[in-house]
């Protein structure tokens, strides 16, 4: 288990943790190649993939033009057949642009041909909000992997998580989304160096024991409910923070063995609250643990707005840590 | 291949299409079935000049494509009339599934055009394995108004990517004539955009498509990058068998195919009219034939449904 | 209100009353305009437009060629310069080819411009399996428009409602999604003449009265939930059957008002059940009326897989009549 | 408009250019800038031959569009800093958005290359409505590769939809050079896939960018289809306002301008030092108060957050 190793192991910041991810994969099976725009000699306008230019020449590192359409459609013919690319979108949200692409050819052509051609692919999606980059760039669009069956969807919320999730996508043979949230790029924490250092899919962590609520957090939103649990409990309320760190395959196991615990369960992400992966978690829940829950099942998400391009501004979209602990106490008071 | 093999194969094309017509005619089908009749040259040239194990994306106009490639007539129909005796397990029904990666046959996207970017990419792989391998990616006149081609053709040009574009330019999309779409008289008027050969040839041909093509693909597997080859021909029947084509003056609801590409090819193949006919017979024989066998075969079994969505 | 009015109204087809919709629209306001695929000369590939080329020519009804990001992106250009377009999609799968125009410019134009601009268009959509069209052309995508704000969402179950429904979202100065389901287009019932008829958003519809359990459906699944209720009112169980019949704005006080007279809910849709529009409102139901449940919310959906090409085989993967009421009845026993 | 305005104008973009760079060296900036440091003359000079009611869809580099075609300085710079006083009411940041209706002024899509579809709906509307009004949409070498051009550009040459196109030629998109995007020397060679006029224009003539544009709009106005504009420039800053350039070689870090669109122009014009200096001179302090003016004005009420998400 990832956190277990990750504790005796260096710091290391999550950006640079997914640049290790790729340098490893890519020097393990040369097979594996990257392609996006500016992933080669700039070294991502995100700084995550310098250096992978340098060592592994342009053949397998490939800039392209804003062609959103040809970076997923071509790693997917590339895909089929017989080599694995680690395409990038520079944000999360241009899926929308290679929609077709990536919710119909990446999701579809192995079902569409009767299982004879696999699609081993990632899409690296750096996700969620940043700073100022607008309604346009900054949207948690990990639902979308939920509702298009053939995809699988990983969102790390640690460094060592970034690490071993993406290797594992690179070895599954299914084709992943990869949500990496651009404002955690900076955020430093223990990353096994071990070149086999593997998170397994489908397999939530409990990142905080508790007894009073359960509550599910992803991305950036897992750091922010830690907090909301510190605050609470000084109070005496002792939240246990769940983060599934991917939502296909999704492990309902942890999550519903929790909340049969704690009879209450409140789920949290940056995406919109409306129609988000927190109303599926929800609907399972109550769906699961029904005749163990005390209070319904809450959730937190974005407004029902745009995320506006204003830096100040964003922040008041999506849940806060005061937001979350606030939701929390209140459950629990129910 | 030699004339008379590629004769064979027009003929045999030739023979699903009209069976398929007749018998959709009395029995009706549950898919949609796009009839390629008078197609056939394009289909069958074009193939003509892949190797065995070049890569083929084929378009939603018929069977040809893949018949050319190698594929039975049986596991084809099969495909078309969803039994699982296909090659997608009887998932398929239509024109627009079927799959055989040792022949290279690496399928179609339902949503038209998708196969450009997904060309680009088998391109990209040949070029870094170094198989030296060709893409062939089929498209209609409608098509290459997608935004997918213009995004596909000025990378894979400037990538110097082994794909052939074969553009059938039958003068329709669905309703749509071509002079609706298009603001240049020929498809091929595009190519100087991306800095590739634009070439247009005779349809009903079958010869000079293979010349064509052959050409384009010395070209990509001398890694001198993509071609664009632009066959004009006619949309003889209705877009979907069933079509009443109420938006068309051009042409009757009519089989005869003007300038029919076995006509043209017996002339300048010059090859002996009994033994054409013979090979027409034959090739009659060989649709009739798979057909009654694919009629014979089990439906898929239900569970099929569910699988093969992940690996 | 729809139903009313519209018993006494003449017989029509879901597809002819939506051509009454277009024509009376474009009679009453000269800036209606069409476009897309074959809606001209050949009156759409399923006749929805018959006779509208003829009426009004070339220069308000535009066939367009195989470009799905132009006839979206062009009609929120041409809705934000003072025209009404209603622009259609061949297939609502095709919306996926247009994402960034339908999810970002339909949607946020008028935010991200601080409310400057309006964009009054509908994008009418053909949706749900039509019997061997295959993956990228028979799914149900409607839940996508419940998580990019800025979009209202509409899907008639009825010619009456698709009639007045449309004429409703023409006259509305937001975006329209308008999910008209291409499987239904044969089915006929009563609609009114009157020019003036329309359907309001927002407004559920009780379909059928009962006491046992709530039904909430929406699109195809509603004449399969009124028969299902039928065939279980012969066992004296009373199924309620709710047609939301717009998801934005989704008329939630009409459901829990209904389950917390029958203390059960089941929500049944064509589209993947994993995080589908059921997921949304089995949430909202159990958080607003969590004390009423006698039983969890349960959900019937689309399989997680895609819809096989094969004819007989696509009606396998989403719900059916017959599961609707071993669903119904096994809540029910709960 | 005549020379001396023109070259006020590129005078007033210059000067909000050197204003924010500086104000962002010194006090940082919370969104994304965007330089157009250089491009002024292809800003001002092309806007120079619309009308007041033609529409603009600007793109990402700099404010000099929506300057040029009238919005004022404290707007612009309001919207960049995300104040109340912004034509978007607070919720701009970075060079992404501001609008005005009644000078045309329509906004722009943060995905690059969207304008090309809206610009044409644009164009669609002018036409039926009977307005005679022109579109002028703006995008850079990088941009001409999305899909969206191609599927707009092949229907509104079509539909001879009143457009003019652009593009500014500034060699890069962030960090990939031209060659590696582009198969042809210039974007203006796609027109003729096109069927429409490709003009190539020296981007540090602020004149000759003015005459190329004039006779596209006429072209456009008189019914005659869209024009593809190219004009040659080099992006002398980053991609944004920090971006170290660590991929270019072509240039250094500095400020200066080579073949600068002030000196061209007051030569060409015949512009008397003294007379251009002063209008200088009042750029700087119409930059400087309209800064001032702009940081002075109160941070958005936080409820803006949720409003005109729908009508
Ligand atoms: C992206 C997309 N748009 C629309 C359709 C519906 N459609 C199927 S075939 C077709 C016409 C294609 O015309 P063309 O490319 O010329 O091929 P042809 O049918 O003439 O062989 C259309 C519009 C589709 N399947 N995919
Ligand atoms: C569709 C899309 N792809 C990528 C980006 C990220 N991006 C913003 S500007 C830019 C480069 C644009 O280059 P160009 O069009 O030449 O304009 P320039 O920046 O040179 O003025 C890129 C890749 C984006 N905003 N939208
Ligand atoms: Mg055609
Ligand atoms: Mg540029």
């Amino acid at each position: 288990m990832s956190d277990a190793t990750a504790t005796e192991a260096p710091m290391l910041g999550y950006a640079r943790a997914i640049n290790q991810a790729l340098a490893e994969e890519m020097r393990r099976d040369e097979r594996v190649w990257m392609m996006g725009q500016d992933v080669g000699r700039m070294g991502g306008v995100f700084g995550v993939t310098r250096g992978i230019y340098e060592e592994f020449g342009a053949g397998r590192v490939r800039d392209t033009s804003l062609n959103e359409t040809f970076i997923v459609g071509a790693a997917v013919g590339a895909a089929m057949t017989g080599t694995i690319p680690v395409a990038e979108l520079q944000f999360a949200d241009f899926m929308m642009i290679a929609g077709d692409e990536v919710f119909h050819k990446m999701a579809k052509w192995r079902y569409m041909h009767g299982g004879k051609l696999s699609v081993p692919m990632v899409l690296r999606l750096p996700t969620g909000v940043l700073g100022g980059v607008g309604a346009e760039h900054s949207q948690s669009l990990e639902a979308l992997g939920m509702h298009f069956p053939g995809l699988k969807v990983a969102l790390p919320a640690t460094p060592a998580d970034a690490k071993g999730l993406l290797k594992t996508a690179i070895r599954d043979p299914n084709p992943v989304l990869f949500f990496e949230h651009k404002g955690m790029y900076r955020v430093k924490g223990p990353v096994p160096e071990d070149p086999e250092f593997l998170v397994p899919f489908g397999e939530a962590v409990v990142r905080r024991a508790g007894t009073s609520a359960t509550v599910v957090a992803t991305g950036l939103m897992v750091p922010r409910a830690l907090e909301a649990a510190e605050a609470l409990g000084a109070e005496g309320i002792e939240l246990e923070v769940i983060d599934p760190r991917t939502l296909v395959p999704l492990d309902m196991e942890t999550i519903v063995a929790s909340v049969e615990k704690t009879g209450r369960a409140l789920v949290v992400h940056e995406a919109v609250r409306t129609a988000g992966a927190g109303a599926e978690i929800a609907a399972r829940i109550q769906e699961a643990a029904f005749f163990a829950l005390d209070a319904p099942v809450w959730r937190l998400g974005a407004l029902d707005t745009q995320i506006p391009q204003s830096p100040d501004l964003e922040q008041l979209v999506i849940p806060g840590t005061d937001e979350i602990a606030a939701a929390a106490r209140e459950l629990v008071a129910i | 291949m030699n004339e008379l093999d590629l004769y064979r194969n027009v003929s045999r094309i030739r023979a699903l299409e009209l069976l398929l017509h007749r018998y959709i005619e009395e029995h009706g089908f549950g898919g949609f079935w796009h009839p390629g009749l008078g197609q056939e040259g394009i289909q069958a040239g074009a193939v003509a000049a892949l190797r065995e194990d070049d890569y083929l994306f084929y378009a939603h106009r018929g069977l040809g494509y893949a018949l050319a490639k190698g594929m039975s007539p049986v596991t084809l129909l099969a495909d078309l009339f969803g039994r699982t005796g296909g090659s997608v397990g009887g998932k398929g029904g239509g024109t627009v599934h079927f799959v055989d990666p040792e022949l290279g046959v690496l399928g179609q996207g339902g949503t038209v055009g998708s196969n450009f970017v997904l060309g680009a990419g088998a391109g990209i792989s040949a070029q870094m394995l170094g198989t030296d391998k060709v893409v062939a990616i089929f498209f209609g006149d409608g098509a290459a108004a997608r935004g997918t081609f213009h995004e596909a053709a000025l990378t894979a040009s400037v990538w110097k990517l082994p794909l052939v574009w074969i553009c059938e330019n039958n003068g329709w999309a669905i309703s749509v004539p071509i002079e609706a779409q298009s603001p240049t008289a020929n498809i091929a008027d595009r190519a100087a955009a991306y800095g590739v050969p634009g070439v247009i040839v005779d349809g009903q041909d079958a010869l000079a498509v293979r010349e064509a093509t052959l050409e384009a693909v010395d070209r990509a597997r001398a890694g001198e990058g993509p071609t664009l080859i632009e066959a004009k021909t006619t949309r003889i029947r209705g877009h979907y068998e069933g079509d009443k084509q109420s938006y068309r003056e051009d042409l009757g609801e009519g089989l005869e195919v003007p300038r029919d590409p076995l006509a043209i090819l017996r002339e300048r193949a010059a090859i002996p009219a009994a033994e054409a006919d013979r090979i027409d017979e034959e090739a009659r024989a060989e649709a009739e034939a798979a057909l009654a066998e694919v009629l014979a075969m089990p439906e898929p079994d239900p569970d099929v449904v569910t699988e093969g969505v992940w690996v």
